[in-house]
């Protein structure tokens, strides 16, 4: 047991247990900042990987950003404490079910993988070295996800303006 | 022993992933099922960004940063239309949306 | 292949073209001008259908003004246009019937606009399908002229018009959910590189069962259309629905597609099918000939007789192509002309009568030859070439296919012939029941078709004449591409 | 094609013949149908011309050893090859001659009996097309051009009998009279197909020839029984004889013309024109003897208790066509078609006769006729008797030597039989015949009141252009029978069949001439005497009586099987089986597929939760099969 594995896996049961807490909160401001929680385990375990850049642009764009957003949207529609039913039987066993068909295969598929069985050890990937892949590598990937961003950016302007000539539409 | 086995993170991104389906599939609130989305995303990411240590190769992580520059756009565009929704009918029931049956 | 000069058929395509587009650029107010410019652009195509039917080489076999542009050369699809003896009738049926038609129409009111782009658009489709030698082609035209006919019928129909108009829909949509198949089957088969008839039908393209299977999805699927027993129901429920210039296409130039389709694509690309399915060809049209006679015995709607008397002569032109013989794709090609001609005018004369007496029940008709000798001329001679009286076109067609039908299957041809009386029985009996008889007091203030309307049906009544008498003006054509094709079978 | 120098005027004068009738049938409906008197001109112009036509062939060629024949194509495609044609020998130019001169007095009469008429331009249209179409079957030189014709023959017939289509029971008749006569036409056409089959060629010379001689006999008596078929629908012979009598209904001029002299006479001329091919098989023949008998005597007994005066005329027509059949079946060419000769000019001059008088009396009922003094008319009644006389074989009278020649024939029969019912036959005609005279010249009774109708139309003027053809055929009626030595050397030059014996026994004349006068004297004794209550001998015989005005119930039981079998079983079926069966079928499939739609529907529900859920589910499936299949 070394220092490595020490970390990965008190980092991984932070990742469960905070996503299971922001998974089952009915006030959805906490399930937020669990999940940000979760959040920044991961992008630590993007470091413990070698990946130092993605666990910054983890922390920043999702921890940051994106749950920052989130909370922002929760907030302005005040809609912390939704009334209703937080897990309606309906829905919450067949989701249940899903979920746990989900575990039993990917372990039977991982168990039965045996590049499954490969040990991971510590590495690092230099982030100058990350970038110049990117942008050897791919290129066109890149400029796609650029025109996403901007088209989601528009998207987002159109959509989010306020209803206000509704009755016409 | 040093170092992980490569199934022990296959593991702890299935049991992400697994969550992330029950919590959007289960809560009646969009914005939680965006949630579930997120969560599945990063589930996603940590076995990519695991199978690049595995193999040594770059694109895992690449995939990671797309991972991430995408969830950054869905969620944009996702938020504006539940803050759309929401100022149309004042709810955020997903079972409310259901013109399309 | 040989290129002419100037391309005629693409003309031809391109005059529907244009006037569509013209018509669509015109605003709804104009009908007049928008039925000037429509009458312009049929009689611009009936005028080029006329060309190139004079032009027509009948000593050289062969294609004629082939036109072909590469369009997707990976998968071997080319708009490629050609005539030959049997697509040259139909075009010119197509010229006669769509101008006549247009001119039938002059007293229409609603949405004329719409009226006629769509009917273009149909015509379009149909002679893109006569004239095209590429199966992508021929597919895609065949939906083209579909599609408009349910919106032609169910606007503007009449007797449970949205009814007939979607079992239409259905069931030609059927046929081409089953040509669909064949057609990629066999441009599979062939190795996945042509659409081009000319390059499939060359003998040892596809194995005998590769042919039979084919030919029965072209068959029954372009047979539909045809209106081949028992796929027929559409037919006279669609005639029923149809406004008086849908009617005439649909009867006089539609059904023709089905009958053409198989001839150009199932019995040209698989003869060994078609020699296979030839004995099942004869029995379904002998049945149909007579079952549709038997059927338009008990009718009382003009049009619903007209319709089943369709599926009888459509069954003629089934024995024809069954018979495996020259003279067997003559006549059936002839008959399919003068049975065009044949139910335009008689879809004519009724669109007239109904305008004026707003009924087409036949007990409720009577007399009416006393009020409209013309309305009721044109009628009685349409039936009379229904019967198959001499010197009148449809003679020929079954006189031809009768003979080789009695040299193939003795039998068929027997019953089909005998089934000539019940023909006689039925349309004699609608003559007598609609026509004669003393004049209808309700009636009498009813004019009979001006000078201006009666155009389209002299027209037609002329060609009819005129085809009856020389009969060898088109059988020459047909003769030119049926004798190197039966000549080139295995 | 090139024809001798010499056969130029020939051929210009067949096509002139032929072609201008069509010209005025052409014109007439095109162009001049609003001008009457110009339209009659027209069209008696034409005949007249195809008048002059025929009588100079019939010089040119009255010394003509080889037939003439002349065709050209009309129609070629693949093996089927259609030659329109003339075929020029002294049968077809006797028959042009009949045609033409029939064609043409009938046409004149009808300037007076038709005057009036709303449709008279109509009628001189459809006048002139029959012409053309019986022309051009008088001259066909093959057998599938004689049967276009045939089939245009029946379509002027068919038009002409409807012509007063406002009378229901006139519309009725021409419906009746053209689908009957396309039942025999359709073995007519079937027969045509099996010789061309056989034979390959349709050439009546050819047929005739000896090398037709070559073919299966059993194909040679089947393919003239099938055509047989067509000449029992013309000529209204068993079992096809009802439409005739209904036929009735058009203008009588068209009763001369079509259903006495010229058209139901054309089956008879078929018979005549491939004589030598018939003559190839016994069995057929002997079938069309048997034919010829039955209705000959059926409908003569018909015609016994018939009022109406047409009716009379057609059951006769088709009586003595039927012996005509039997003449020839017999064996006598000569005696067949010397008889259609007189006869065609004898019954068009009592069809002629008989429609002066219903113009004048305004009814078809021949007491009415009478009581309504019809024996005032003197000219129409003299040439009647003069016609009724001839039709019963009184001699000097034309219709006594063709009549004799034919029962010469028959008693050369080896069966007495037929013999036996000639002269049955013969007998059983006078007797009719002569009724009909003596109830028309014996009034008894007041007539009823006589309707304005009557006298409107009987003008001088059209009475006497009536007049004039009646005393042409009288005349011809007249003298006619004692051409028939010259009429038989005439017909017999390069005839290929066999040629009868001649002689008979001497004592058949004596029968002949015994069985007539007893036939006159009864219907004397019935009808004629003074005294006599008019009232015939089968007349008493309630059945009988009833048997006969019901046409031995030939009428009924196809009206039956028309209503019953046709209308009610076979045609009822299709129409119910296509909204029944097919359209339930595919309305079915549509109404299946739509339910079947609506059981997904409910899976279909919209939330997007459920979705994922789907989603999540065919991942969880994939993965499982990837478990099952691994990839590598």
């Amino acid at each position: 047991m070394n220092l490595f594995n020490i970390l990965f896996y008190s980092i991984a049961l932070l990742i469960v247990v905070s996503t299971g807490l922001a998974v089952t909160r009915r006030n959805l401001v906490h399930a937020v900042i669990y999940l940000i929680m979760s959040f920044f385990g991961s992008a630590f375990v993007f470091y413990l990987f070698g990946a130092p850049f993605l666990a910054a642009l983890m922390v920043i764009v999702y921890a940051g950003a994106i749950m920052i957003l989130f909370l922002f949207i929760i907030m302005m529609l005040r809609v912390e404490t939704p009334e209703e039913q937080l897990f309606p039987a309906r829905q919450m066993w067949p989701a249940v079910a899903v979920a746990a068909g989900y575990l039993v295969v990917g372990a039977l598929l991982a168990a039965h993988d045996p590049a499954a069985g490969a040990v991971l050890g510590p590495a690092q990937t230099e982030p100058a070295v990350f970038g110049a892949y990117v942008f050897r590598n791919t290129w066109l990937a890149v400029e796609v996800t650029s025109l996403l961003l901007l088209v989601a950016l528009i998207g987002a302007l159109f959509i989010g303006k306020r209803p206000t000539h509704e009755s016409e539409e | 022993m040093a170092g992980i086995p490569f199934g022990h993170v296959l593991a702890l991104s299935g049991i992400l992933v697994a969550l992330g389906v029950a919590c959007a599939t289960a809560r009646r609130n969009l914005i939680m099922i965006l949630l579930g989305v997120e969560i599945m995303l990063n589930g996603a990411s940590i076995a990519f960004a695991a199978a690049a240590l595995r193999w040594q190769q770059l694109e895992g992580q690449a995939f990671v940063l797309f991972i991430i520059a995408i969830a950054a756009a869905e969620v944009s565009v996702g938020l504006a239309l539940i803050v759309h929704l929401y100022h149309r009918t004042g709810s955020l029931d997903p079972e409310k949306f259901n013109m399309l049956k | 292949m040989e290129f002419s000069n100037f391309p005629y058929l693409t003309a031809i395509l391109l005059s529907c073209v244009f006037g569509l587009l013209i018509i669509l650029f015109l605003p709804d107010e104009k009908k007049q001008a928008i039925k000037q410019i429509s009458a312009v652009f049929s009689g611009l195509t009936l005028v080029l259908s006329l060309v190139v039917f004079c032009t027509y080489d009948t000593g050289r076999a062969g294609l004629q003004f082939a036109e072909r542009v590469t369009w997707v050369p990976s998968l071997g699809i080319s708009y490629f246009n050609a005539a030959d003896g049997f697509s040259l009738p139909m075009i010119l049926l197509t010229g006669i019937v769509f101008f006549t038609g247009v001119l039938t129409m002059r007293e229409l009111e609603l949405r004329v606009k719409e009226f006629y782009a769509l009917y273009f658009l149909l015509v379009t489709g149909v002679f893109g399908l006569f004239m095209s030698f590429d199966l992508f082609f021929i597919f895609i035209w065949y939906d083209v002229s579909l599609f408009p006919m349910y919106l032609l019928i169910a606007v503007w129909g009449s007797t449970r018009k949205e009814y007939g108009a979607m079992k239409l829909t259905l069931y030609l949509l059927a046929g081409s959910a089953l040509i669909l198949p064949a057609i990629i089957y066999l441009h599979v088969a062939a190795g996945g590189t042509s659409f081009d008839i000319t390059a499939l039908m060359r003998p040892g393209t596809f194995s005998p069962f590769q042919q039979k299977l084919a030919f029965l999805l072209l068959f029954i699927g372009f047979g539909i259309l045809a209106g081949v027993w028992p796929f027929h129901t559409w037919s006279p429920v669609g005639h029923v629905a149809a406004p008086t210039a849908v009617s005439m296409v649909h009867a006089g130039v539609l059904m023709k597609i089905g009958a053409f389709g198989v001839l150009r694509v199932a019995i040209f690309l698989c003869p060994e099918g078609w020699k296979f399915w030839a004995p099942l060809m004869a029995t379904l049209a002998v049945i149909g000939i007579v079952y549709g006679a038997l059927a338009a015995l008990s009718q009382t709607d003009l049009k619903f007789v007209v319709g089943y008397s369709s599926v009888s002569h459509m069954g003629i032109v089934g024995l024809g192509l069954s018979t495996l013989t020259v003279d067997g794709l003559n006549g059936a090609v002839f008959q399919m002309f003068a049975h065009g001609i044949m139910t335009a005018l008689f879809f004519s004369a009724i669109g007239y009568i109904y305008d004026r007496t707003h009924t087409k029940m036949i007990p409720e008709l009577g007399g009416l030859s006393r009020v409209m000798p013309k309305a009721s001329g044109y009628f009685i001679l349409a039936a009379l070439t229904g019967i198959g009286v001499p010197c009148l076109a449809s003679f020929w067609g079954e006189l031809v296919v009768f003979i080789a039908a009695f040299k193939t299957y003795p039998v068929a041809g027997v019953s089909a012939v005998g089934a000539l009386v019940i023909g006689a029985l039925f349309m004699l009996r609608v003559v007598q029941r609609a026509f004669y008889g003393p004049m209808q007091a309700k009636f009498a203030h009813l004019a009979d078709i001006p000078f201006h309307l009666g155009i389209p049906r002299m027209i037609l009544a002329a060609v009819i004449v005129f085809f009856g008498l020389f009969p060898s003006v088109l059988f020459d054509v047909i003769d030119s591409a049926a004798v190197p094709f039966m000549r080139g079978l295995p | 094609m090139t024809y001798p120098a010499a056969a130029d005027l020939t051929l210009t004068a067949a096509i002139a013949a032929t072609a201008l009738p069509l010209a005025a049938f052409a014109v007439i409906l095109l162009l001049t149908r609003g001008f009457p008197r110009l339209s009659a001109a027209l069209s008696i112009a034409a005949i007249s011309v195809a008048l002059v036509c025929a009588g100079l062939l019939l010089v040119r060629h009255g010394h003509l050893e080889t037939p003439l024949e002349y065709s050209t194509l009309w129609m070629a495609g693949g093996d089927i090859v259609v030659r329109v044609g003339f075929l020029i020998d002294p049968l077809s130019l006797l028959m042009l001659m009949i045609v033409a001169v029939i064609c043409f007095l009938v046409q004149v009469y009808s300037l007076g009996y038709m005057a009036g008429d709303p449709g008279f331009a109509r009628y001189y249209a459809f006048m002139s097309l029959f012409a053309w179409a019986m022309m051009n079957l008088t001259l066909a030189a093959s057998l599938l051009q004689l049967y276009i014709f045939w089939e245009l023959v029946g379509l002027s017939s068919y038009l002409l009998i409807g012509f007063w289509y406002e009378k229901f029971s006139a519309s009725e008749a021409g419906k009746k009279a053209f689908v009957m006569t396309r039942l025999g036409d359709v073995a007519f056409f079937i027969g045509i197909l099996l010789v061309l089959l056989n034979f390959g060629n349709l050439s009546i010379l050819e047929l005739n020839s000896p090398r037709a001689g070559f073919l299966p006999p059993a194909v040679v008596t089947v393919s003239a029984l099938l055509i047989f078929g067509g000449i029992v629908g013309k000529s209204a012979q068993f079992p096809l004889l009802t439409w005739l009598p209904d036929a009735m209904e058009g203008p009588t001029p068209v009763s001369a013309l079509l259903h006495s002299a010229t058209m139901v006479a054309a089956g008879v001329y078929l018979l005549a024109r491939l004589f030598p091919f018939f003559s190839m098989s016994p069995a057929a023949l002997q079938v069309c003897l048997a034919v010829g008998a039955v209705s000959m005597l059926l409908s003569a007994t018909m015609a016994m208790v018939s009022r109406d005066i047409k009716q009379v005329w057609a059951y006769s027509t088709i009586s003595q066509l039927g012996l005509m059949i039997m003449g020839l079946a017999a064996g006598d060419y000569v005696a067949g078609v010397f008889h259609l000769t007189t006869h065609a000019g004898f019954k068009a001059l009592l069809f002629l006769c008989a429609g002066v008088f219903i113009h004048a009396c305004g009814g078809n009922d021949m007491f009415e006729i009478g009581r309504r003094g019809a024996r005032h008319l003197k000219i129409p009644m003299i040439c009647m008797i003069i016609a009724a006389a001839a039709l019963s074989g009184v001699p000097p009278l034309s219709g006594f030597f063709s009549k004799e020649l034919i029962l010469a024939a028959l008693a050369g029969r080896p069966s007495p039989i037929w013999l036996a019912a000639g002269l049955l036959g013969a007998f059983l005609t006078t007797y009719y015949t002569f009724r009909l005279i003596f109830i028309i010249l014996f009034p008894r009774g007041e007539a009823q009141a006589k309707d304005a109708h009557a006298d409107g139309h009987n003008s001088e003027a059209g009475y006497r252009v009536m007049a004039a053809p009646l005393i042409v055929l009288a005349a011809v009626t007249g003298v006619l029978g004692f051409g028939g030595h010259a009429l038989g050397r005439f017909l017999l030059q390069g005839f290929p069949g066999p040629v009868p014996g001649a002689g008979h026994p001497t004592w058949l004349p004596f029968a002949a001439l015994g069985a007539t006068a007893a036939a006159v004297g009864l219907a004397w004794f019935e009808f004629g005497r003074r005294g006599a209550d008019q009232v015939g001998f089968v007349e008493r015989v309630e059945p009988l009586r009833e048997l006969f005005r019901r046409r031995w119930y030939i009428d009924d039981a196809y009206r039956w099987l028309l209503d019953h079998v046709l209308y009610r079983v076979f045609s009822a079926f299709c129409a119910k089986n296509d909204q029944k069966v097919i359209d339930g079928a595919v309305d079915g499939l549509g109404g299946s597929m739509a339910a079947a739609g609506r059981i997904l529907a409910v899976l279909h529900t919209g939330s997007v939760q459920f979705r994922l859920l789907v989603v999540s589910v065919v991942l969880i499936l994939l993965g499982l099969y990837y478990f099952v299949y691994p990839l590598n």
